[in-house]
């Protein structure tokens, strides 16, 4: 699996996961354990923590990159951004500011690619661009590389780093990328397909309410943030009691909404399993 | 408009106790006080137009969170008949935040499903205040697969401030329950109409409000996020609620423009919940016209166009392939 | 509704139902509430106590005349009778004695009527049989009860007053009544036919893991005791904290199992309720 | 059988440990114990083809309980490739008390499911001692659909003393879960055999229990109630569980004398805890050989077949009609 994708190019700043006050480039800062990593042998780790196992974020295109068959992607869609339907204050500064820190003109990277010579499409919400959260281009993106999936007969690849859920700039129209996005994964689902979502911290709200929670497996990164309610909203509601460890990858997996907690660098194998598992669909109607 | 809508409550609610004093002499002292009784009338009248001629994004929030308004089960009572509720999600729970059963609207049996808010405190507690568990979701689509199975149409009431997010229904997968209802309810091979007839409240709301039409009522709200919650992330301040009200675009006309909401229904004058009887009436109408359209479909159209309706919703730009 | 069922022939014994030491005939005693009751007044009030509302149990027959259409019912397969095929040490003499005692065959009476007009079959277990235990008979009637209803394209609806669940004196055949109710009833079901359960007091262990939990809809007298393990068993169990409803039809209303407990009286206007939702199955293809 | 089988397995542990110290001696000292241990096995092999030579139900049930014997994770190990286990009912929990996943039987994708009970304490408390939860028997069907989806087969290991019957249980639908199992298990598209590995309890037996093939390993057993349970309602004494589990007749032979068991799959002499690679090569060509019998059939056929196999299981008379 080691085929050395993040000492290619320049790597995109960690974001959350960076810490601070160390020089960026050779030496980074795990921000939960506080060991000073050697960025090279921290990126050949899969930006994991050699100490601790901490899970850094992953901008869309690194995670393509460590997902897919080297070369094998092409990105789709690329072309649509947001507009500010309701001339919503802020919102196209914000656009913006987001476009200019993360290179990517959305919060999402989708297109189709081989995974150990299967080929399938897939989406992947970047958390660094507004959190990630849904607007109209992420739910058209993704409603897109499902139907996309749908019509040539291969599976899709859901990756959520989307800790805002819903983009609520868009108001309503956010709302409604999470039934469209529902609508295509049901047609796809309803043609036999297979769908695997994998959730990455921090996965949230709108997003875990709709295609988070669709496929037919659910993978998460351990220690990933995934749940229904995102922080600063739950601060204001009456939780109750909750646990330690509410709302990680290992809570949900504890209460039987995912199927593994899945160490980064054994992705890619439980994927080609699963899309073994699954065969061909076009050849797949014998039992 | 200018005053307050608290204050303008007020005066609205002495003028109909001036009104109903009057009318109690006249009948008590036999006297004819019709003129003073059709000029105050008139009062009212001209007050209620005013106030309500073009409400602010936030007095629609007010009306659609009145505690008179009509809830689900006063629609079903004022609109269907033989009603018989069923319970359970045949899991764990019966939900009290969502009721449904089969019913008939005239001669048709229906399915109807819907958040149900409490009236009085007891009611409310029993109801968790409208918001919906895992459980209420699940008896929901429970309950949709046994309309569908028997070719019944599906009638769907919102109105909830949101999805329950207690640690409860985290543990009992309230995101899977909203999720999977989504996915069902494109699938739902029978005519599914979705009514936003109080607060429409995120995917609380969603999570039952797939359908082939989705009507709002005029006073009625729809948003990603309540206005405060908005409010609390935008300027730290939930208080600004008034605000974030206007910016969210939560009511039927804006959804409306959107094409997320195909038809407004018509309030009595002042809110649904000055008249129970006449906003059913109106309901009752829409829901016959929209339930004899869908039935005249045949199955794959239904969901073709069910499909086309959510597909297009969104607004973006799309430039040149880059 | 009241047209005197009870009225008009002579009442088998209530069983377990019965007062002890009450004479027979002119008055019973509730076993609730220990009111003593005029016999013909509890008799027209379905044999529900007038104080308490202690739901008696009533012998197959009788739920079969208090349900459907006045001279509707025609029996069926009462001419199967069981065996003992482990030569189970005193079952033959047990099977005898119930069968002189309720003047029953086996645990069931099954057959064809109609209820409000609506041609239907059912299968009503009788508690007072073996505690209306699931032998081959109980299976076998019952299934062709659901197969006659599959083949004609009707509702079933099926009455469990079956305390004892599986009938051990028949081993393992027992356990697979079962399953060859339940694969009946999902040919059924596949069919788009109606399925109606109703529970009286007890429906326990193997009726409610088979076809007691398989109707469509599943109604329940008030305060039937309906769960999984039945009652000497669950002695043995560690139960832990039961609350004060455990296993009654109220219990299981709050969890989610059953649509409704429904008064005896209400049952006849209930049903016809359902029947005429599900409408004609074989005119029902339209949407 | 005379003596009792607690007092064999003592001699038989004994001659075992007198063989492996001859062999250690051989190979320390360089000596030929050729004779002596060929001796001493031969006896090993004649007490044991004595002591299980016919087995009452007794020694079977104390068989099948061995903790010893291989669990569900061990056959799994032994007879497939590329496990990944998958978790989770998608509603509220992951139950240890039953496992399941992908694998592959030689180079066919399957789904394996099967109750796992534990070794050691923690293992023990972790699976609730293979008594398995609604929330088990839920992920099982969640799998299989998920087989169902992807046109692979199915092998159900049963291994359970029972289902779990705690308050808690019955809470979340313990009877709804079994049965719902039982009805969609007859629906399933793809091909299903079960494999009686251990104890079949019952209904937490049957709850995964419904295939086209049933096997049972020879001295697995397969009741309707623990014959413990059942000499407690019978004598009133759950001492007698000896006698009960005569009468009861919860033996693989008896099983497959009704027609309930397809073909009872041989274990290594002495029962399989004392040889599991041997155990699992027999059960994984008969696995092998079933599977590629069903999947020559059509998806009609296979489906007409199942419901036929049950269909008929039970023991009556029928005399003229009555
Ligand atoms: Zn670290
Ligand atoms: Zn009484």
């Amino acid at each position: 699996m080691a085929h050395g994708w993040f000492g290619r190019k320049k790597i995109p700043a960690a974001g959350a996961g960076a810490g601070a006050g160390i020089p960026e480039g050779l030496w980074t800062q795990c921000p939960k354990c506080k060991e000073v990593l050697f960025a090279r042998e921290w990126e050949r780790n899969l930006k994991v923590c050699l100490k601790c196992h901490h899970h850094f974020w992953l901008t869309a295109r690194e995670r393509i990159e460590m997902l897919v068959d080297p070369g094998s992607f092409a990105e789709l869609d690329g072309s649509l951004v947001s507009a500010n339907p309701l001339d919503f204050p802020g919102y196209a500064d914000k656009l913006r500011r987001h476009g200019e820190k993360t290179g990517l003109t959305d919060a999402i990277v989708s297109g189709e690619a081989l995974l150990g010579g299967h080929p399938l499409t897939l989406a992947v919400t970047d958390a660094h661009f507004m959190r990630g959260a849904m607007g109209s281009v992420v739910g058209e993106r993704l409603t897109r590389a499902v139907e996309r999936a749908t019509a040539r007969r291969i599976p899709t690849l859901l990756v959520s780093g989307s800790g805002g859920g819903a983009r609520m700039e868009e108001g309503l129209l956010s709302l409604m990328q999470m039934a469209k996005t529902s609508a295509a994964l049901a047609r796809h689902n309803q043609a036999g397909l297979l769908s695997i979502v994998l959730l990455t911290d921090p996965s949230l709200a709108g997003i875990m309410a709709s295609w988070g929670s669709l496929g037919d497996i659910l993978l998460a990164e351990p220690a990933a943030q995934i749940g229904f309610v995102g922080e600063r909203v739950s601060a204001q509601a009456t939780l109750g009691k909750a646990p330690a460890n509410f709302q990680s990858a290992e809570f949900q997996l504890q209460h039987g909404q995912i199927d593994l907690v899945t160490p980064r660098k054994d992705l890619r194998d439980t994927l080609q399993r699963l899309l073994a598992f699954a065969g061909n669909a076009s050849a797949g109607a014998a039992a | 408009m200018a005053a307050s809508i608290a204050e303008i409550e007020r005066l609205i609610a002495e003028l109909e106790e001036q009104i109903e004093l009057v009318k109690r002499r006249t009948r008590e002292q036999g006297e004819d006080r019709n003129d003073a009784i059709q000029a105050l009338e008139g009062q009212l009248t001209r007050l209620l137009e005013q106030t309500y001629a073009n409400p602010t994004g936030w007095d629609r929030t007010r009306l659609a969170r009145n505690p008179k308004r009509p809830f689900t089960l006063d629609y079903i009572r004022l609109i269907f008949s033989d009603f018989l509720e069923l319970h359970g999600d045949r899991l764990r729970a019966d939900d009290g935040a969502i009721v449904g059963g089969i019913a008939r609207l005239n001669e048709q049996w229906v399915t109807v499903i819907g958040h149900q808010k409490g009236r009085d405190a007891a009611e409310r507690h029993q109801r968790n205040f409208g918001y919906a568990r895992p459980e209420g979701y699940r008896k929901a689509l429970r309950l949709m697969r046994l309309s569908e199975k028997f070719h019944r149409p599906i009638v769907c009431l919102v109105d909830t401030p949101g999805a329950d997010c207690s640690v409860g229904s985290e543990e009992n997968g309230i995101s899977e329950s909203i999720a999977r209802n989504l996915h069902e309810m494109f699938l739902l091979r029978v005519p599914v109409i979705v009514v936003i007839a109080g607060e429409g409240g995120s995917g609380g709301a969603l999570g039952i409000g797939v359908g082939d039409r989705v009507l709002m009522l005029e006073n009625a709200i729809y948003s990603v996020i309540a206005p405060e919650g908005c409010a609390a992330i935008v300027w730290r301040d939930a208080r600004r609620g008034e605000e974030a009200a206007e910016k969210l675009g939560l009511t039927a006309h804006n959804a409306h423009r959107f094409g997320i909401v195909d038809e407004v229904v018509q309030e009595p004058l002042g809110g649904a919940h000055r008249d129970h009887d006449q906003a059913a009436r109106t309901l009752k109408t829409a829901l016959e016209r929209h339930v004899s359209e869908l039935q005249a479909l045949d199955t794959d159209t239904l969901l073709e166009q069910r499909y086309a309706r959510f597909r297009r919703l969104g607004v973006f730009q799309e430039g040149p392939a880059g």
